[in-house]
């Protein structure tokens, strides 16, 4: 109060208000500094707003789309951010199904950071299909052999899921829950969350693994065709297991993050260590797989199609480096370090770890996407390379700029991290007081 | 009713079309392509276009043989839809835009049902499909000149050859006035070529004269180990552009163009 | 999509999908009418403060969740999960009759009669003799407030709820809502000048205070809550700051305004 | 409860608003640059519809008259009406086409193939167009504001459901009788 006194009136008068805003207890920055913080962010997804508009007014050719490359950027975002966003699921799985109470230190948190993932791959495909009104076509004249349809349904399905399970958080809001009926529904919706879990968990698995079985399935580029059972292809399954692998890496490395620039803990060590275990043991099953899975295509599938294994990577830059990398650094690595109890443990592992799991699920979606159309299949066709324009980077920053927007003012005035209120309580854990 | 059904499917004769290209006769000089272009109401590219984001249902592509360049031969090989008989961008199509016609053996690319998400352009393997990047554009009076048998395409869709669908509507209505079942016609590509090096036939029928050039040992198809079944049949007698069919053929083959 | 949509066929591929998405979103649409209506159901006025009480008791800390047999000493760690109702709890009556061994009676200072019994929103509970129940303000909770800029006290003839709003109280900007302690009809409102808050008439003719805090429990709480205010009025990264070992002051705002009062209220008053 | 029906009925009262306003609205009517009765010539002057509407040597439909159609028996005015006046005066002698509005017209990405439904099919032309050629005076030709479409198309029951045989022009009413004749023909049998 003494620090609120010497600003000028107007400001602290704004923060009085603001604070009615915030929950109990909680420390949240000045607005001022908060607002500093925002604008960079507002003017990115401002310029992603504008390149919007173009792709809208004026079609996709003022992008540097073609007609090789249908799928770029956006569909390698729409990949990436969705494998990534795989934690809220998988956490709600862990907490609901499997019961591990402690995952409830991170839950919200996942909720929001699943619904900005989705949410914002839902606004770039809108802006990626060339007639974007008549996306519900899909749902009127459904292909149901269609991976993307099952890709479209889920998704739209789950966002559905993600937008229930983040109004509880939402209602939760110091000055929202002074409405009775807001806090009642809250609290009846939350009751029934376990429910809304469960469905997300059916609907992720289906369209993470269909994600995957939309490159599986082209039969016509061998570089991405797998066999599988009945419908699905290999990589349906893979898709699965690497988004469910990475997913809880991913809360790992937001959290962290977070903790890092508003300089607090927000959840306990041990909750970073559950988490980075579980990684470590899905990622090592989907390493273990994807090299079979490798291994079969590189001798038998792609072969039988008339491709020889070696000449997928003759093409620079796409040397045998990229499946090195993708197994080994990004895979077995991250894989081992999480997997180790002594490795795990040490400082700056746990983080590292996470990145390297993440940078392997986003370099196979990369993979998938880029270079599976970068290379020929005709004998005298050419290998063809694509760069994004301004484009299309407005609108990859206007996604990111949209959640980092969404997740800060969610973390402001939310509470995302039920643990904050006790670990920022004169940096003790009160936990630890001894009683008597 | 049942009775009606059943003559009605009597007097509805199927068709699988097909053509056979001949490459040894191709001279690469793009009559097809303009006619190609004239037939289906290709809006006149924007100047911002360049190869890979223009509409060309049909082009030809130049390949140049592995040999240094005294002896360097070349073949023109023009490419269109491949109207396979199990089209891979057929069941990846979302909302059933792409539909293989079991009458005509011509797959559809439903205009006015695509969205343009452009999976299928992904799945074909002959990069036989096109986007629609730009708003057409006419040049004042030129819109006269469209062909009202083929609908102009809107931005923001998927296309490709659907083998003059326009004209074999026509040969239909002739067929019906007529009183005959027997529809044949001539897609543009194949009128117009100078040199006669396509040819439109009935896979169907065993009277059809393609069936001769069909079984011709110089005959070929591209990519069939992808198992697509195309039904576009190309014809040389050259031993090294018949190896271009497959990517990873067995004489090792490399006709990458490195230089 | 629909049998009547063109493109439709009676196929295994059509009819699962239209099955499996319309159970999804047959799942969907039922949990948020199911909410709905369950909150219609709920959101009378007493249910509504139920509701609030089992909502905010569902996000205290297990260290705020203590069960009182712990603080007493009776047990070793124990939470409760009976959102401190023990009226309704089974293994509160086995519990209330063990004696611990040793435990040295306490309140370190403050003022906690005997004859009273406690709330741990900082308020206490006195039977009167003419059946009525005197309500008012801890010791610690008064010099929490000190003096309050304001008092926003129910009137005459509302009915205040155990562990629901029971007045509300601001003090340097910071408004806090205090809970009351017993069901009951107010007959009779006090005020920080008085001794009392509030008096009021029970529903019942005989009360069940059995939620309520006394004898040795009243000493570990006030411990607990002792220790809890020292961390939260002790700037980060500093050791603690409070008085131990004398009495508290009498006006705590006035004596640290620097500490973060909106927070300290939050908790010691149980009104996240 | 008394807010309750309030509500009810409020919104039944907007329904039933926007169920006798929306066509209004949707719809907007064009009159015909002429008034032409069918009746008189079908019934006074015997002729049947191929005498105007026929096919073309190639196949295709040709559909409305043209002008040189009229003139053949309209060089000079065989009647009195003031129609029949105009029409010559206004259309034949200057040799100038008749913007008829066609009811019929479908979108621009549909092919209907006369030549089959009529021929081949043998469909009465009333299937479709209904007991145009008994009809007295044109009716005004309405169109829907947001698509340009002639009302025609949808047909006149917004409902759709209780509709005369020929009444709608949509897609679905074309399924429908191809389902039932079993003529099923792929998208591009009628799309172009």
């Amino acid at each position: 109060m003494a620090a609120s006194a010497m600003k000028p009136p107007m400001a602290a008068e704004i923060a009085k208000i603001e604070r009615q805003w915030i929950a109990r207890g909680l420390e949240r920055c000045s607005p001022l500094v908060f607002a500093g913080w925002m604008a960079p962010w507002l003017i990115m997804l401002g310029a992603g707003v504008y390149a919007s508009y173009l792709c809208l007014r004026y079609g996709l050719g003022v992008t540097a789309l073609d007609n090789r490359f249908g799928f770029g950027l956006w569909i390698f975002l729409d990949l990436a951010v969705i494998a990534l966003g795989a934690g809220a699921f998988f956490s709600g799985f862990l907490l609901y199904i499997l019961k591990w109470k402690e995952i409830k230190a991170v839950i919200s948190s996942a909720v929001v950071l699943g619904f900005l993932c989705y949410s914002g791959a839902m606004a770039v495909l809108a802006i990626d299909v060339g007639q974007p009104l008549r996306s519900w076509f899909t749902f009127w004249h459904p292909n149901v052999h269609s991976m993307l349809t099952e890709v479209t349904f889920c998704i739209t399905f789950y966002l559905i899921v993600l937008t229930v399970e983040y109004l509880p958080i939402l209602l939760k809001n110091r000055r929202i829950k002074q409405v009775p009926s807001f806090l009642v529904f809250e609290w009846e919706l939350h009751k029934l969350i376990p429910v809304m879990a469960g469905i997300g968990c059916l609907l992720s698995f289906f369209h993470q693994g269909s994600l995957g079985g939309l490159f599986g399935v082209m039969r016509g580029r061998p570089f991405a065709f797998r066999e599988g059972f009945a419908i699905w292809p290999t990589t349906f399954f893979l898709f699965v297991l690497s988004a469910a692998a990475v997913g809880p890496s991913f809360i790992i490395l937001t959290t962290k993050l977070v903790e890092k620039i508003t300089s607090k803990r927000l959840v306990k060590e041990q909750i970073y260590q559950t988490l980075a275990r579980t990684t470590g043991v899905l990622l090592t099953a989907y390493i273990a797989l994807k090299s079979v899975d490798t291994l079969i295509w590189l001798n038998s599938t792609s072969f039988n199609a008339g491709f020889a294994p070696w000449e997928y990577y003759e093409w620079k830059p796409f040397g045998g480096w990229i499946l090195f990398a993708e197994i080994v650094v990004f895979g077995m690595v991250p894989a081992l370090m999480l997997l180790s109890k002594r490795i795990r443990t040490r400082r700056g592992a746990v983080v590292l770890g996470a990145l390297l799991a993440c940078a392997g699920v986003v370099l196979n979606r990369f993979v998938m996407t880029i270079q599976t159309l970068a290379l020929p299949t005709l004998s005298f066709d050419e290998f063809m390379t694509y760069t994004p324009n301004w484009v299309e980077f407005a609108v990859f920053g206007m996604v990111i700029a949209y959640a980092v927007i969404v997740y800060s003012l969610s973390y402001r005035y939310l509470n995302l991290f039920p643990q904050e209120k006790e670990l920022s309580a004169g940096n003790v854990e009160v936990n630890d007081v001894p009683v008597r | 009713m049942a009775a009606g059904a059943k003559e009605m499917n009597k007097t509805n004769r199927k068709y699988r079309y097909g053509m056979v290209i001949d490459l040894d006769a191709c001279t690469g000089c793009g009559a097809c392509v303009v006619a190609c272009a004239v037939e289906n109401n290709v809006a006149p590219a924007p100047a911002k276009v360049n190869d890979r984001t223009s509409i060309t249902l049909m082009r030809v592509f130049q390949v140049k043989d592995p040999a240094p360049m005294p002896a360097r031969k070349t073949v023109f090989v023009p490419m269109m839809c491949m109207q396979c008989d199990d089209p891979p961008c057929e069941h990846v199509c979302p909302q059933q835009a792409v539909e293989l016609d079991p009458r005509t053996g011509i797959v559809d690319q439903m205009v006015q049902r695509c969205f343009g998400c452009r999976y299928c352009m992904a799945a074909c393997p002959y990069h036989a499909r096109y986007f629609n990047w730009f708003d057409p554009e006419w040049p004042a009076g030129m819109e006269q000149t469209l062909n009202p048998a083929v609908a102009p395409r809107m931005r923001g869709v998927v296309e490709k050859c659907d083998l003059c669908h326009g004209r074999f509507h026509e040969a239909q209505d002739r067929a019906a006035l007529e009183g005959s079942d027997n529809i044949t016609y001539q897609p543009a590509c194949a009128e117009s070529c100078p040199a006669q090096a396509i040819r439109i036939g009935d896979l169907q029928n065993p009277e059809d004269p393609i069936q001769d050039q069909i079984r011709k040992p110089e005959t070929f198809q591209f990519l069939v180990k992808l198992g697509t079944k195309p039904k576009m049949f190309y014809q040389s007698r050259r031993g090294w552009v018949k190896r271009l069919a497959e990517r990873a053929s067995p004489n090792g083959n490399s006709n990458r163009r490195d230089a | 999509m629909f049998p009547f949509v063109d493109g439709f066929h009676w196929t295994f591929g059509h009819v699962l999908f239209l099955t499996v998405f319309g159970i999804v979103l047959a799942v969907i649409a039922a949990t948020l009418m199911v909410s709905l209506r369950r909150t219609a159901r709920e959101s009378k006025p007493g249910r509504a403060e139920a509701v609030r009480w089992k909502s905010e008791f569902h996000d205290l800390t297990g260290y705020e969740r203590r069960c009182r047999h712990d603080l007493a000493g009776r047990v070793g760690h124990r939470h409760c999960h009976n959102e401190f109702d023990c009226r309704e709890c089974e293994t509160h009556p086995k519990l209330a009759s063990v004696t611990a061994a040793e435990f040295d009676f306490s309140t370190y200072g403050l003022d906690y009669p005997v004859d009273r019994f406690y709330h741990r929103g900082q308020t206490w509970v006195k039977c009167e003799s003419d059946g009525t129940l005197t309500v008012g303000l801890t010791d610690l909770g008064k010099r929490l407030l000190g003096r309050p800029d304001r008092v926003n006290l129910p009137n005459a003839g509302e009915k205040v709820f155990a562990n629901g709003r029971g007045w509300t109280a601001a003090r340097g900007g910071v408004e806090v809502r205090i809970l009351a302690p017993v069901d009951g009809e107010v007959i009779a409102t006090g005020g920080p000048e008085s001794e009392f808050y509030l008096r009021v008439k029970p529903l019942e003719a005989n009360p069940n205070l059995a939620h309520l805090l006394r004898g040795q429990e009243v000493s570990g709480w006030v411990r607990a809550q002792l220790e809890q205010l020292q961390i939260l009025v002790t700037p980060a990264g500093s050791t603690a700051s409070l008085a131990d070992g004398g009495v508290l002051m009498e006006d705590l705002p006035k004596a640290q305004p620097e500490a973060n009062w909106d927070k300290v209220y939050g908790e010691m008053f149980m009104a996240p | 409860m008394r807010s309750g029906f309030f509500f009810f009925a409020g919104a039944a009262l907007m329904l039933l608003g926007g169920w006798v306003g929306l066509p209004k609205a949707l719809y907007k009517q064009q009159a015909q640059p002429l008034d032409f009765t069918h009746k008189a010539h079908v019934v006074k002057a015997e002729m049947d519809c191929t005498s105007c509407h026929d096919f073309r040597q190639d196949g295709s439909f040709a559909g409305i008259p043209r002008i040189d159609n009229c003139a053949a028996c309209h060089a000079e005015p065989v009647g009195t009406t003031a129609n029949e006046k105009k029409l010559v005066e206004k259309y034949v002698t200057p040799e100038k086409e008749i913007g008829w509005l066609v009811y019929s017209r479908q979108p621009i990405n549909t092919r209907f193939s006369h030549a089959i439904h009529v021929r081949k099919a043998e469909l009465k032309c009333e299937r479709c167009h209904g007991e145009h050629g008994k009809t007295e005076t044109l009716r005004p030709f309405e169109y829907n504001v947001v698509s340009g479409y002639s009302r025609d198309i949808w047909g006149r029951s917004i409902s759709r459901l209780r509709r005369a045989s020929h009444e709608g022009m949509k897609m679905d009413d074309c399924m429908d009788c191809h389902k039932e004749k079993g003529a099923e023909a792929g998208c591009l049998g009628c799309h172009r």
